[in-house]
């Protein structure tokens, strides 16, 4: 018999089917057509939340994405599609400004949050309330706590202005920072041992912990960059859930190479094809019968 | 290729968005605050460096640049006729020809780096890759203390231990009266001062270049490993490079340290302005030298002497041209290796 | 308060100064307590010249033309310097023309040394230029004219002199009386170097200990240096004499 | 690790793989010849390392008495007599103390600013290169220059004034500046070094929570290269403890540490002292002290304390929220610039 | 009109079906279901070339593979499925003792390769035999020619007394280098620029060149684990081709999420959960009809 397993966090064995993923086996059991929709809650109202205005990207003078316009709502996934180098990423990153710290990337055409220019608004207020998940995990060298906290903690402190705000203390932010932790559906993993470090989850662990991370800062969009690329069919059954779940209350805008995952999970899609926006519309529609050849291609090579 | 675009005229030039606001209040004073501790700090070594080069200026001037660092003559006479230079009312005379102490300057550091730096890269990966746990364990805060000990007990153990020794048993009277005429052996000499050099340069290097090592990302060095490539041709080729940056890094820092280190060196490097000759052969190694720095410490006494004092600030010059080159160099050699992806 | 009487200067002072400055805190505790920092002798002239100190402590006779103007060098006492052969070479007597001929290179050999014990080739250790033993030793023993031989190794201070010499058969140096333990003391012109032969000025190896002031010293300082030189001061006097020529 | 102590069974039972064979014998001569080179090179400095500290604390124990700890050194000509060395211990102490309070914060400021803004781009170079060439700078011209600078009438608050009513410009104060500067360029580099080396979707996920620059720095970056900081600093201190010529020129190395003015630190500071190593300097044959026994137990002494300070200072770079976890072998030390992300 | 496109590989546009991914559009266009297999050119000769023999594996002291029987056969494609956590890659690397860098990692039960026990091989030459290519892309911090060449610069420093390590120069290397590059369907992309940094490609790229890097060294047996979590579906296609070609002359084992590739590369699957093998058959047989009860758990929920 091999010797009794050491039970904490970081080598207890990772969520199998019985007893703790049965969430999982539920939606997956018994239905062997991988494209069937996941079982979605209602929505009470669609909002458009930003708007893409024939925006397009350049890395210095080579325009990587052309001229695209895109609708992003409450209420509803958004998933972004194509292959690789077609500017997803680019796009993405373009939502929150994030690519106004890559040299040399140049913007044109308008975005906006709620009918303002992104430029207009404060950029770190922006990216508060449009914050982003990353393709690999990367949570902060602290505690599972701390990360959670980091995202919660409103002070900004810069040299002069000082921590003028107060730092809220642990016993405040322990609700938002569980709650977070909850939805993003990794609390009863790490419950017991918040205070280790976060690097030593598991990678599945790692990128929910990212994911709670985002929503802890109650963004109103969430942008999510192949979030489930490094992670196994359970993991991604979760974070699947978690996504479809959090439509209601937030605007989520997902980039994926998993077509099935596309399908599972989006209400709209967007395929682009280097760097122009080849078709968009709903989830059903374009993958059942897409007007564009490019499209059909691609999506009837169903790989991946 | 591929069509073009639609309405790709639009998108013809990068529109450059709308004045971007970038950063709160708050990270906006931040990097301003930053900025200007660091401009003062160098306005602070700005106007070090011109002060000295000011008084510097009168020596550069009599002799010449090309004169400066010429040899001729020797130059601890010169030094001394500069001290009573002025006496009697004379004009106070400036003629210096340095060549035997920048000399001894290059000799010391360079050998002392080279020797440093091989072997530190060795001892790092000894460290970080084969040593035992326990020994690193022990040997990493070691190396730190060594790091932490003054040249002046470096100099104090030279002088009272390794000068005798050395005088007793590497110095025959035979090879002493080879050179008798010329100069005067004693155990306090350039291998001495080498030596001790390197034993004190080595701990800051074996630091940085260590923790750069143990810095170097796993799947690389498993990725080679996967290839069949053997532990140390992975080191060799993949941790190596990867920590080349440091490596330099360390050598600028410790030939840094080298070229302004004087306390120790005036202790033992023999203390004389003399030009050591290859040519010698081995008795080379045991001729004395006396670095510019050295030089400094030992005539600061006299630094009011109006001569002699203008000299010695053109030395400090010179060591301070030779380190700014020396970290201009060190970037210099650090801008290939970042195109590969090799942060520095 | 009183401001501080600051005291800056020569290392080969030092030892005497702060003893003094001791004894007169002990002595006038109301007054501004003397402060003795170690230096060298030139930077402590530059700092009374500069106004930065008071008093300087200094062990080389001033040099005219090297000397700021308007310094008043005030002689505190004398110190003795001997010629010094290691312990395996006691040497039992060496004459003016000796010492010459050794230390500007003519004689390079022990064996031209009558009532030398070593033979081969001899070891010059010399002082730094800057040194004020260097300079005692060069009026002193050599005059103006002749020049230390240049292949000399030259030492930064007495100690490492004295540490040399006694580490090497046939060295020879010289340095201030309190550097002779662990090597040989060689006569100089027939009189051994000791503090009672230089007291008595028998030895004529001597050289001056000053404190320098900016023009005549004023209030602190004069206290202070006309207690110290002050003929019928006991205390001073003692001091003075442990170790040193008491001159007044 | 403990668990291992009991010996494993396979599920099976099945026999456990042999400790594979060392492969090293088959490695081709050259590859052989380097490893051997680093064993040599590695036990070489275990050897002089070895060797270093045990001669002084042969030399050191031998000549070392309690006594001297406490006492205050007197000015005497034959310094083995005189007392021992209290104030200079203290000295030591507050100009470490006072010199890495200055460096630090401004060196890893510096680095930060280097690594994380550096703009415009030829300040930051200019600055790199200035900072880098004080560290060839001897000492000396520093405390030359220091006594230029602080003994100019406005900065007379920092040292004391002579009766002749002209700036001291020797004091804790100016040594501490200076020395801070000497210390300056370690804790730079190591610090940029460890920045660099941290992957930009680390900055870029704090950015993406909306987090200042200047946040992402403070609470994400320095964070996680504490460690590079702590030794950067702690070499830093190394050149402040060891340096001779500052303390000389700009502290006075007067024996006794001597107050100036009325408040009881900082008259201190603004008075003047020596330190250790001034002391070990002028009780070595190269000062007029000469007690070669006393420079032996002082600097043993200073090694001591010079093994306190770094002690305290790897303790402090874990932090204080640092987890046991975190506090392992492998996060400290050398070993800790493993950024956690290359695993 | 944008400005000129600069056409250096990492600009260039992602290969798109006409021309070159015809292979690929074959195989997929008109099939909607992904589930189809790759046409496979027919294999010569099926042999075995290693064994795995009651192999049970364990870090520290919990052990995470336990048992394990299975051969590993040239000619075929042997896929690892299973969940996270289930010791897929640890197995995996135990194959060319990759595990002993691990620290704290312990082995029990045979493994050979050509009937010859692996501990016995010297283990540099076991690697350089039996390599694997890993789910991150790794490229080297060198030019893209540097890393294909690394292998075959470092090979013949093979066993032997200090055999003269002649530097192979690089128009000796160059075809080797190619051919690589050629297999791995990365050739056409990086022609032109073989001298740019590695780190430079696109995550995609980046992948292919580890496999071109591993195939430079001729290997007998190639371990992929997951080699395409990373890729879009195109990328992905050529690899997944790539492997089928490569099966012929090479023992292949392969580690994946996702189910439909396992389905459309391997011949025969092998299914382990919480270490243990609970199944192993043919491709056809595991997914169509599963013998265990786990095992059609796992595949009818067939996330990825
Ligand atoms: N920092 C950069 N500098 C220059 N070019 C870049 C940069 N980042 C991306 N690119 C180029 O821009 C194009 C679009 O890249 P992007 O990452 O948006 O594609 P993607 O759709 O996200 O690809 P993938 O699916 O592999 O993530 C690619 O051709 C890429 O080479
Ligand atoms: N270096 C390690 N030290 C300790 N435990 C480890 C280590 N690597 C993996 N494990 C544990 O061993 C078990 C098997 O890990 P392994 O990576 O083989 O699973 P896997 O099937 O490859 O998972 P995935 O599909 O996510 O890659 C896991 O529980 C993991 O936590
Ligand atoms: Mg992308
Ligand atoms: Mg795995």
């Amino acid at each position: 018999m091999p010797p009794p397993v050491r039970r904490i966090a970081i080598d207890r064995p990772p969520r199998v089917l019985p007893p703790s993923a049965n969430g999982a086996g539920a939606t997956a059991a018994g239905s062997p057509n991988p494209r069937r929709r996941l079982a979605r809650p209602p929505v009470s109202d669609v909002i458009e939340r930003m708007r893409i205005e024939s925006v397009s990207l350049a890395y210095g003078a080579r325009w990587v994405v052309r001229e695209v316009t895109l609708p992003v709502r409450r209420g509803e996934v958004l998933a972004l599609i194509g292959a690789s180098g077609s500017g997803k990423t680019t796009l993405l990153r373009s939502l929150n400004r994030l690519t106004e710290i890559t040299a040399g990337a140049t913007r044109a055409g308008r975005i906006t949050l709620d009918g303002e220019e992104i430029e207009r608004l404060e950029v770190n207020e922006l990216r508060r309330r449009v914050t982003m998940v990353f393709q690999q995990p990367n949570p902060f060298p602290m505690s599972i706590f701390e990360n959670v906290a980091y995202a919660l903690r409103e002070e900004n402190h810069g040299i002069g202005l000082g921590r003028a705000r107060r730092r809220r203390s642990r016993r405040e932010l322990e609700p938002d920072v569980v709650d977070a932790l909850v939805r993003a559906g990794l609390y009863d993993e790490v419950a017991a041992d918040l205070d280790h470090p976060a690097l030593r989850l598991s990678g599945g662990q790692q990128q929910r912990l990212c994911i709670a991370r985002a929503l802890a800062a109650r963004p109103e969009v969430l942008l999510l960059d192949e979030p489930c690329s490094a992670l196994d069919p359970l993991s991604t059954a979760t974070i699947e859930e978690l996504i479809v779940g959090l439509r209601e209350s937030v605007a989520i805008v997902i980039v994926t190479h998993n077509l099935q995952q596309a399908q599972r999970v989006a209400d709209h899609v967007a395929f682009m094809h280097l760097g122009e926006l080849v078709e968009y519309g709903s989830s059903e529609q374009v993958f059942d019968n897409p007007r564009r050849e490019r499209t059909r291609e691609y999506v009837s090579g169903a790989f991946g | 290729m591929h069509a073009a675009p639609a309405g790709e005229s639009s998108g013809a030039r990068p529109r450059s968005p709308a004045p971007a606001r970038s950063g709160t209040q708050s990270d906006r004073r931040t990097e301003r605050v930053l900025g200007a501790l660091a401009a003062g700090v160098l306005g602070l070594i700005a106007l070090m460096t011109i002060t000295v080069f000011a008084k510097a200026w009168p020596s550069f001037s009599h002799n010449g640049l090309t004169g400066w660092f010429q040899s001729g003559g020797d130059v601890d006479q010169q030094l001394r006729e500069m001290l009573t230079s002025g006496t009697q009312g004379g004009h106070p005379t400036y003629h210096l020809r340095a060549w035997p102490l920048l000399w001894g300057t290059i000799l010391t550091t360079g050998l002392a780096v080279l020797i440093g730096i091989v072997f530190s890269t060795f001892a790092a990966i000894f460290i970080v890759e084969f040593a035992p746990a326990p020994v690193r364990r022990v040997i990493e805060p070691i190396v730190r203390l060594l790091g932490g000990v003054p040249s002046v007990v470096y100099g104090l153990i030279g002088i009272l231990a390794i000068a005798p020794w050395v005088n007793h048993h590497l110095l025959s009277e035979s090879r002493k009266s080879s050179v008798e005429y010329l100069v005067q052996l004693a155990g306090s000499n350039l291998s001495t001062a080498t030596l001790i050099l390197t034993v004190m340069i080595t701990p800051i290097m074996v630091a940085i270049v260590s923790s750069s090592l143990a810095a170097v990302p796993g799947p690389w060095t498993e990725g080679s490993a996967a290839l069949g490539v053997n532990r140390w041709r992975t080191i060799w080729r993949i941790s190596l490079r990867t920590a080349r940056p440091a490596i330099i890094a360390a050598a600028v820092l410790a030939t840094a340290r080298a070229l302004g280190e004087a306390i120790m060196l005036s202790m033992v490097s023999g203390g004389r302005g003399f030009a050591a000759n290859p040519i010698d052969g081995i008795t080379f190694l045991f001729e004395p030298v006396r670095p510019l720095a050295a030089t400094i410490v030992q005539n600061s006494e006299a630094l009011s002497a109006p001569s002699l004092g203008r000299t010695l600030y053109a030395m400090a010059a010179v060591l301070m041209v030779s380190a700014a080159l020396l970290s201009l160099a060190g970037w210099a050699a650090k801008q290939p290796l970042k195109r590969y992806g090799i942060r520095a | 308060a009183a401001r501080a009487l600051l005291v800056d200067g020569s290392t080969s002072v030092f030892p005497l100064a702060t003893q003094l400055a001791a004894a007169y805190h002990k002595a006038f505790p109301k007054l501004a307590k003397p402060k003795i920092g170690q230096g060298q002798s030139d930077a402590g002239i530059n700092d009374v010249a500069s106004g930065r100190v008071d008093i300087a402590d200094v062990s080389r006779d001033p040099i005219q033309g090297v000397d700021p103007h308007g310094l008043i060098f005030t002689k505190i006492a004398q110190d003795g310097i001997c010629l010094i052969t290691n312990s395996a070479n006691p040497i039992s007597n060496l004459s003016t023309q000796q010492v010459q001929a050794i230390f500007t290179g003519q004689t390079r050999d022990w064996s031209d040394i009558p009532g030398s014990k070593v033979s081969g080739p001899i070891d010059l250790f010399d002082r730094d230029g800057a040194s004020g033993t260097q300079d005692a030793f060069q009026n002193i023993f050599l005059g103006q004219d002749l020049k230390v031989s240049p292949s000399a190794t030259a030492e930064t201070s007495n100690g490492l002199v004295q540490n040399a010499v006694r580490s090497t058969p046939n060295a020879i140096g010289f340095v201030s009386f309190a550097f002779t333990e662990g090597v040989n003391a060689v006569p100089y012109q027939g009189i051994p170097c000791t503090l009672r032969n230089a007291k008595s000025g028998q030895y004529q190896g001597v050289r001056n200990f000053w404190m320098v002031t900016k023009g005549a010293p004023k209030a602190a300082a004069s206290k202070f240096l006309k207690w110290v030189t002050s003929s019928h001061n006991k205390v001073a006097r003692r001091i003075i004499a442990s170790n040193w020529i008491a001159i007044h | 690790m403990a668990t291992r102590a009991t010996p494993l069974t396979a599920p099976g039972g099945a026999p456990l793989a042999g400790r594979p064979r060392d492969s090293i014998a088959a490695w081709p001569l050259a590859d052989r010849l380097g490893y051997l080179t680093c064993w040599a090179a590695g036990i070489a400095l275990c050897l002089v390392t070895a060797a270093i500290v045990l001669f002084m604390l042969v030399k050191g124990i031998s000549y070392l008495r309690p006594s001297l700890l406490v006492q205050s050194p007197q000015g005497s000509l034959d310094q083995s007599k005189a007392g021992g060395f209290l104030d200079p211990i203290v000295g030591t102490l507050l100009l470490t103390a006072l010199g890495t309070a200055l460096a630090a914060p401004v060196g890893v400021a510096l680095a930060a600013w280097l690594s994380e803004y550096a703009r415009p781009a030829w300040l930051a170079r200019t600055v790199e290169s200035g900072v880098e060439m004080i560290a060839g700078v001897p000492s000396v011209v520093l405390a030359i220059f220091g006594l230029l600078v602080f003994s100019q009438g406005f900065l007379s608050f920092l040292s004391q004034t002579s009766a002749g009513g002209s700036v001291f410009g020797k004091s804790f104060f100016a040594a501490g500046g200076m020395m801070s500067l000497l210390a300056l360029p370690l804790i730079v580099s190591s610090t940029r070094e460890a920045l660099a080396q941290i992957p930009a979707h680390v900055r870029e996920a704090s950015y993406a929570l909306g987090k200042t620059r200047a946040t992402t720095i403070w609470r994400v970056l320095l964070p996680s290269v504490r460690p590079n900081i702590a030794s950067g600093v702690t070499l830093g201190m190394g050149r402040i403890i060891g340096d001779t010529a500052i303390v000389v020129v700009l502290l006075g190395a007067t024996l006794q540490t001597e107050g100036a003015g009325g408040a009881p630190l900082l008259s201190t500071l603004r008075g003047t002292g020596s330190t250790l190593t001034s002391y070990v300097y002028t009780n070595s044959p190269t000062g007029e002290g000469n007690a070669p026994q006393k420079a032996y137990a002082a600097a043993f002494v200073l090694l001591m304390l010079v093994v306190g300070l770094n002690a305290i200072v790897t303790r402090l770079s874990n932090g204080p929220r640092a987890t046991n976890a975190e506090r392992s072998p492998l996060r400290r030390g050398l070993r800790a610039v493993r950024t956690p992300w290359t695993r």
